[in-house]
């Protein structure tokens, strides 16, 4: 369970995205498991029954784990001086059976969705099984919010499950020591993905490049927990994470259709190569830079097609064909002007047709 | 050697103006009239957080808390912390009775640096006027320990004001340890060696080494948390990739050392009671004298207690917790030797006697219970509740402020030649244990039931505890009162005391009574060891006894 | 109590309290020595978070340091070297009773402190005029050539740290701007507040040529020279480390 | 103690040229460091601490008369550095083992 404290509150957020303040629902008989930071200054997650106690700092996660015996309700406090409303940033710890803690967890709160807005009233139910499952795979939602959040931002571009991506696969990733560009090795636990989510930089596993964008600040706390609910999800180490998780399978890559692609002269577009360069577009990671939002590290394709372009060096050309299908193969020859020149090139890793899909997929890509 | 008549004694001077007459008192460098302006400025400050503390216990009476709000809560308790903590505990004993006491029994003329001691009461009232200016001016509301990030960027009150104010009495605390320290090695009479040294002299020194070596620390904390506040450069703030536990380290690393500054020179003082008012030798004086340098030394290594749940490494928890362990042991050693010094000693129940006695009994508890705070596991419960609260309580109340008074009580005939009222003496004695073990044991109980410190607004189980605890703060409250009325009276009605009223061993019995100003018309010579009882004390005393002389 | 008569001149510089010049000079030396341990605790404190900052972030602070002034610094390090030189040689001048020698050598140390306070003024004006986005504090006042890249290193809002050159290497370190800003403020603290402790040793030093000037000084009593002697080297040793931890690593 | 052991102007003039020559050692270091060899950090602050040490025994011994004032004197000269030594001492190890920046290490 993920804990947030704000100044005089507790956000508490249970494996399935459920949300409550100031207050714990627990399962008996179960190892809870709290991951906690503060948004602000330092409070301490105080439970005098449990005889628990652990301090919640601003910036970096604690844990504080414990396991109820007893059902009832137990007092709540913050133990550090956190301000003014400090004796007022109490709560209650609800401990119930499991039945009764399955059907609470069912019944309506408001959830977090995957874009980090709060939605009352609405169940995030597992899709691929019908009644909420018992013990570790409860957390099945939460973890599906994490995997679309995974796809929404693009982290499936480059993180592609079955590898080669231009990110490392994070299948089994959480639980497992990592080696490091500079040959040191770390154990990935929260606190590494989460420092590799916010500030990718500093942790480049042996092999890849620090190509990843930094996302400290794009995304609020509880897409990052929803992302790190998923990440641990999926590795068979993960603890709370159940294995049973629906890994999304990556769409297997068309194979290349042998037909030949005819001349590009023709219409605006290919309308069935089109649709193979989407996929492809989207397996091969070019989602995750080229984002529809503009907002991702490359320009934005939609439009682009027979459009003036500007370039690094001042110099302008019209987007046709040539330009798109060398930008692809050796991508830092003509830079768009403002960007730097991250991208990986494809010389030599793309078939010409594939290049064609493509190209005839961004041509489709009308305002 | 001045040859001027020696004026009568260091009280009277020979000031026809006014002007003159507080010129004499307020540019004066003689330690003893030094030593008299602390006690006064400590004692308004001890008043000051009490009345803070008061307000705090009347607050906490109703669970809703409505005599303040939230806010004014807040400050009232950091208001008692910090003039409690840094205007009367740390400089009480060393700087009121220490600058009174350890050139005349050390048999020198005053201080080694009598100009520096005046700038060190300065010094201490500059940082008062400038606590004093904050708590009026809208007080502080971070608790007396600053924690940052709390202090540094999310609090707006005068924080700095306060800092500044505590800043200031640092510097004066390091100079009055700096005399100390010099005048003790330097300036002892001649046959005056190490070990004829009594022992409250042992004590001062050791609580003078952690002055000069702690404080400083203390001044860079609070200085790098003031410039943070100025310039919005976070060095503990974690948005700039600072910590805010290095803070924590740096300010316990004083702090604790500066627990042992409150409670050493205490122990100096009961050591003096107990084999003054047992008449007998003082059992184990090498064991006492070196476990009070032992606990200067342990107590720099041992500040992490304070941070077991703080997300410190669980080893440097392992670590602290053991080491905790080691210096509660010479803390043991001298409880055990005053005991063994009671022994067989023929015990006079005399006022100051009392308070020893109740020092020993309280600073047990509170350093039993320090004991529980110093294990890992169970701090992890009791931590940050009540029941630490009544801990450093016990230690600070029982002990430092119980042996203040027994020491003021004691040494009140040499200081004014006048002896206080014997019977009021007992009754504030009686108020004062009772009402402090009224106020603080059911915090014991509250603390481990898990009510947080520092609560405005508690649940209505803890309500019998506070109501109980509020019951004896009254009374704890009227227990100090008394002192201060019969004491001021004794000054102009009180019995004259001569120079030895309890016929006590020590240099400074051997002066007139309100001391000469140059302490010592030729410097004594010293022959036998510190507290040279007759061997057969209680014999003589058993049977000279008669019905109606004191117990 | 036997009690021993006293014997001793008519000193005029002992004082009342203490038994011979011997105690009295002793009693300043080993109280001086207790002074230096508090100064040597407070900067500890400042080279305690300079050790935790650097531990955590090494990268970021290597390549902070390298935009400080080293040159001007190297010379200002054999500055304080040779102005404890010339102090040391005045106590020994005053040991040995040659008054005007002594006024020499601590009117030497003076001016070779103000030179070192000069330069420490230049490096600091350098770093603001780089904020108001000029080259150099002479182009600042003079409103002349503004600076090309835009380089803040004064912690606070407008702290910018140069990613320019060396934009790769820079580029790959998580929250530089951050943790530079730290090193900076730290920087600032400690050598701001060793110049505060020079700006006292030059009075200190000040008042001990005007004492000696006036012949308060002799070959038996010039414990003042020696203590103010002790102090100034304290600063200096202060400086010796504060030197390569800034500087050079 | 001899009443004030006297160090001869000499003694002053070849400390203050071993100085000089510890200078001219982190100088070259530093530059060696920079152009020819870049050597791990650790090394590079090693020499520079080491020589401050150096210097710092150097001005204390004989500047700061402390080979010839009293024992005391050196007692606290040596108490000071002790002290300094234990809050380094402890306070890195709870760093160390911490893991902290959060990134690295075990989560406490």
């Amino acid at each position: 369970m993920y804990v947030i404290g704000k100044q005089w509150m507790w956000h508490v957020q249970h494996a399935n995205g459920k949300r409550e303040n100031n207050e714990l629902h627990v399962p008996i008989g179960q190892p809870v498991r709290l991951i906690m930071t503060s948004q602000d200054v330092i409070h301490s997650f105080y439970i005098p029954a449990f005889r628990i106690k652990q301090d919640v700092l601003p910036g970096r996660y604690t844990s504080l784990w414990f396991e109820a015996t007893k059902p009832g309700e137990y007092h709540l406090f913050c133990a550090e001086y956190c301000g003014t409303e400090h004796s007022l940033m109490i709560g209650t710890v609800i401990v119930m059976s499991l039945n009764e803690y399955q059907a609470w967890l069912t019944t309506p709160g408001d959830v977090i969705m995957p874009d980090g807005s709060i939605q009352a009233g609405q169940v995030l139910l597992n899709p691929n099984t019908s009644g909420p499952q018992l013990g570790p795979s409860l957390s099945d939602p939460m973890a599906v919010a994490g995997e679309q959040l995974f796809t929404s931002l693009g982290c499936a571009g480059c993180h592609v499950e079955a590898g080669g991506g231009t990110g490392p696969s994070l299948r089994n990733v959480f639980g497992y020591t990592q080696t490091l560009a500079d040959g040191s090795t770390v154990l990935a636990d929260e606190n590494y993905i989460r420092t590799s989510i916010l500030t990718s930089m500093k942790q480049i596993v042996q092999g890849y490049q620090p190509v990843m964008p930094v996302y400290e600040g794009q995304i609020s706390d509880d897409q990052l927990n929803q992302l790190l609910a998923y990440i641990v999800s999926i590795s068979n180490r993960g603890g709370n994470a159940p294995a049973s998780v629906p890994v999304a399978e990556p769409q297997p890559s068309p194979a290349p259709t042998s037909v030949p692609a005819p001349p590009s002269a023709g219409g605006p577009f290919d309308a069935d190569l089109a649709t193979k360069g989407e996929q492809l577009f989207n397996n091969l990671g070019c989602v995750a830079c080229h984002q529809d939002s503009g907002l991702g590290l490359g320009p934005r394709l939609r439009g682009l097609y027979n459009r003036q372009v500007a370039l690094a060096d001042g110099s302008s050309i019209t987007a046709d064909a040539a330009y798109l299908q060398e930008s692809i193969l050796n991508s830092a020859a003509k830079v768009v002007k403002d960007y730097n020149p991250i991208m990986p090139v494809y010389q030599g890793q793309l078939k010409d047709d594939e290049v064609r899909q493509l190209v005839e997929y961004i041509k489709s890509l009308t305002e | 050697m001045s040859t001027s008549a020696i004026p009568q004694n260091y009280t009277s001077t020979r000031a026809d103006s006014a002007t003159e007459w507080i010129k004499s008192w307020l540019l004066t460098v003689d330690h003893k009239r030094i030593a008299i302006l602390y006690l006064l400025s400590i004692n308004f400050f001890f008043l000051l957080g009490g009345l803070a503390a008061s307000l705090v216990r009347v607050e906490l009476v109703t669970p809703q808390g409505d005599l303040m709000t939230a806010d004014m809560y807040n400050r009232m308790f950091t208001l008692h912390g910090v003039i409690m903590v840094f205007f009367f505990l740390i400089p009480a004993i060393p700087a009121v009775m220490g600058n009174f006491l350890v050139p005349l029994m050390i048999g020198a003329r005053d201080l080694a640096f009598p100009r520096l001691n005046l700038l060190s009461w300065y010094l201490y009232m500059g940082g008062g006027v400038f606590a004093l200016v904050a708590a009026i001016t809208g007080g502080v509301d971070t608790g007396w320990t600053f924690y940052t990030p709390f202090s540094s960027s999310y609090s707006n009150s005068n924080v700095i004001l306060t800092m500044s104010g505590a800043f200031i009495m640092g510097f004066s605390s390091i100079l009055t340890g700096l005399n100390f320290i010099v005048t003790i090695h330097k300036m002892r009479a001649p046959g005056m060696t190490w070990f004829r040294l009594p022992l409250f002299i042992w004590a001062n020194y050791a609580t003078s080494l952690i002055q000069i070596l702690a404080t400083p620390v203390l001044g860079i904390a609070l200085l790098l948390v003031m410039v943070e506040r100025v310039w919005r450069v976070g060095i503990f703030d974690p948005a700039l990739g600072g910590d805010p536990l290095l803070f924590q380290h740096l300010f316990w690393f004083y702090s604790h050392p500066a627990v042992y500054i409150m409670i050493l020179p205490a122990m100096g003082v009961i050591s003096e009671l107990i084999s003054a008012f047992s008449r007998k030798r003082i059992f184990g004086y090498e064991f006492i004298a070196f476990s009070s340098i032992a606990i200067a030394v342990l107590g720099f290594l041992v500040w992490g207690h304070h941070m077991f749940v703080s997300s410190q490494s669980v080893y440097s928890g392992l670590v602290f917790s053991f080491i905790t362990m080691l210096v509660a042991i010479p803390s043991a050693i001298k409880v055990f030797n005053w005991t063994a010094t009671l022994y067989k000693g023929s015990i006079s129940y005399r006022t100051p006697m009392l308070y020893a006695l109740g020092f020993i009994g309280l600073f047990i508890i509170g350093g039993l219970t320090g004991i529980f705070l110093g294990v890992v596991a169970v701090d992890i419960h009791v931590t940050d509740t009540y029941f630490v609260v009544a801990h450093f309580h016990y230690v600070m109340v029982g002990g430092t402020i119980m042996a203040y008074l027994g020491g003021i009580h004691y040494w009140w005939p040499k200081m004014t030649g006048r002896m206080y009222n014997e019977a009021w003496g007992a009754i504030s004695a009686l108020v004062v244990f009772v009402g402090f073990n009224m106020t603080f044991f059911p915090q014991f109980v509250m603390g481990y039931l898990g009510m947080p410190r520092r609560y405005h607004v508690y649940p209505e189980e803890f309500q019998i505890y506070h109501v109980l605890s509020t019951a004896g703060a009254s009374i704890l409250g009227l227990g100090f009162i008394i002192p201060i009325i019969y004491l001021t009276l004794s000054l102009f009605v009180g019995k004259v005391a001569g120079p030895n009223p309890w016929a006590a061993t020590g240099l400074e019995w051997s002066i007139a009574s309100p001391p000469p100003t140059h302490n010592f018309d030729q410097t004594p010579v010293v022959t036998e060891e510190a507290y040279a009882y007759p061997e057969d004390a209680a014999a003589q005393d058993s049977d000279s006894w008669q019905a109606g002389s004191h117990l | 109590m036997a009690t021993t008569s006293h014997e001793h001149g008519h000193n005029p510089a002992l004082q009342h309290h203490f038994d011979t010049p011997e105690q009295q000079r002793e009693a300043a030396t080993l109280g001086m020595w207790a002074f230096l341990t508090t100064e040597i605790m407070l900067f500890g404190g400042i080279f305690m978070a300079y050790a935790v900052y650097r531990w955590a972030y090494h990268e970021v602070w290597a390549l902070a340091a390298t935009h400080l002034n080293t040159p001007l610094a190297a010379i200002n390090t054999v500055v304080l070297l040779v102005s404890s030189l010339t102090v040391a040689l005045g106590v020994h001048a005053a040991a040995s009773g040659k008054q005007r020698q002594v006024v020499l050598l601590l009117l030497v140390t003076i001016l070779l402190g103000a030179a070192f306070l000069g330069i420490k003024v230049t490096e600091y004006s350098e770093k603001f005029a780089h904020c108001a986005g000029y080259a150099n504090p002479i182009t600042w006042i003079s409103g002349g050539a503004t600076l090309e890249e835009a380089e803040c290193l004064v912690p606070g809002q407008q702290f910018h740290f140069p990613v320019g050159h060396g934009a790769e290497e820079a580029s790959s370190l998580p929250n530089i701007q951050r943790n530079a800003q730290l090193f900076y403020l730290l920087y600032f603290c400690a050598t701001g507040l060793h110049a505060i402790h020079m700006i006292v040793g030059i009075s200190i030093m000040a008042v001990l040529a005007w004492m000696a000037a006036r012949g308060r000084f002799s070959s038996e009593y010039y414990t003042p020279v020696e203590i103010g002697g002790l102090y100034w080297h304290l600063i200096d040793i202060i400086w010796v480390f504060l030197f390569p931890l800034f500087y050079l690593v | 103690m001899n009443d004030h052991g006297h160090i001869s102007v000499r003694t002053y003039w070849n400390v203050f040229g071993g100085l000089m020559l510890l200078m001219g050692l982190t100088i070259g270091a530093y530059y060696i460091e920079k152009l020819v060899l870049p050597l791990p950090e650790i090394v590079a602050v090693g020499i520079a601490l080491l020589i401050a040490f150096t210097k710092t025994a150097l001005i204390v011994t004989f500047f700061m008369h402390l080979k010839v004032s009293s024992r005391l004197a050196q007692l606290f000269a040596a108490s000071s550095f002790v002290w300094l030594l234990i809050m380094f001492m402890i306070t890195m190890g709870d760093y160390f083992a911490r893991g902290w920046p959060a990134q690295t290490g075990p989560l406490s």
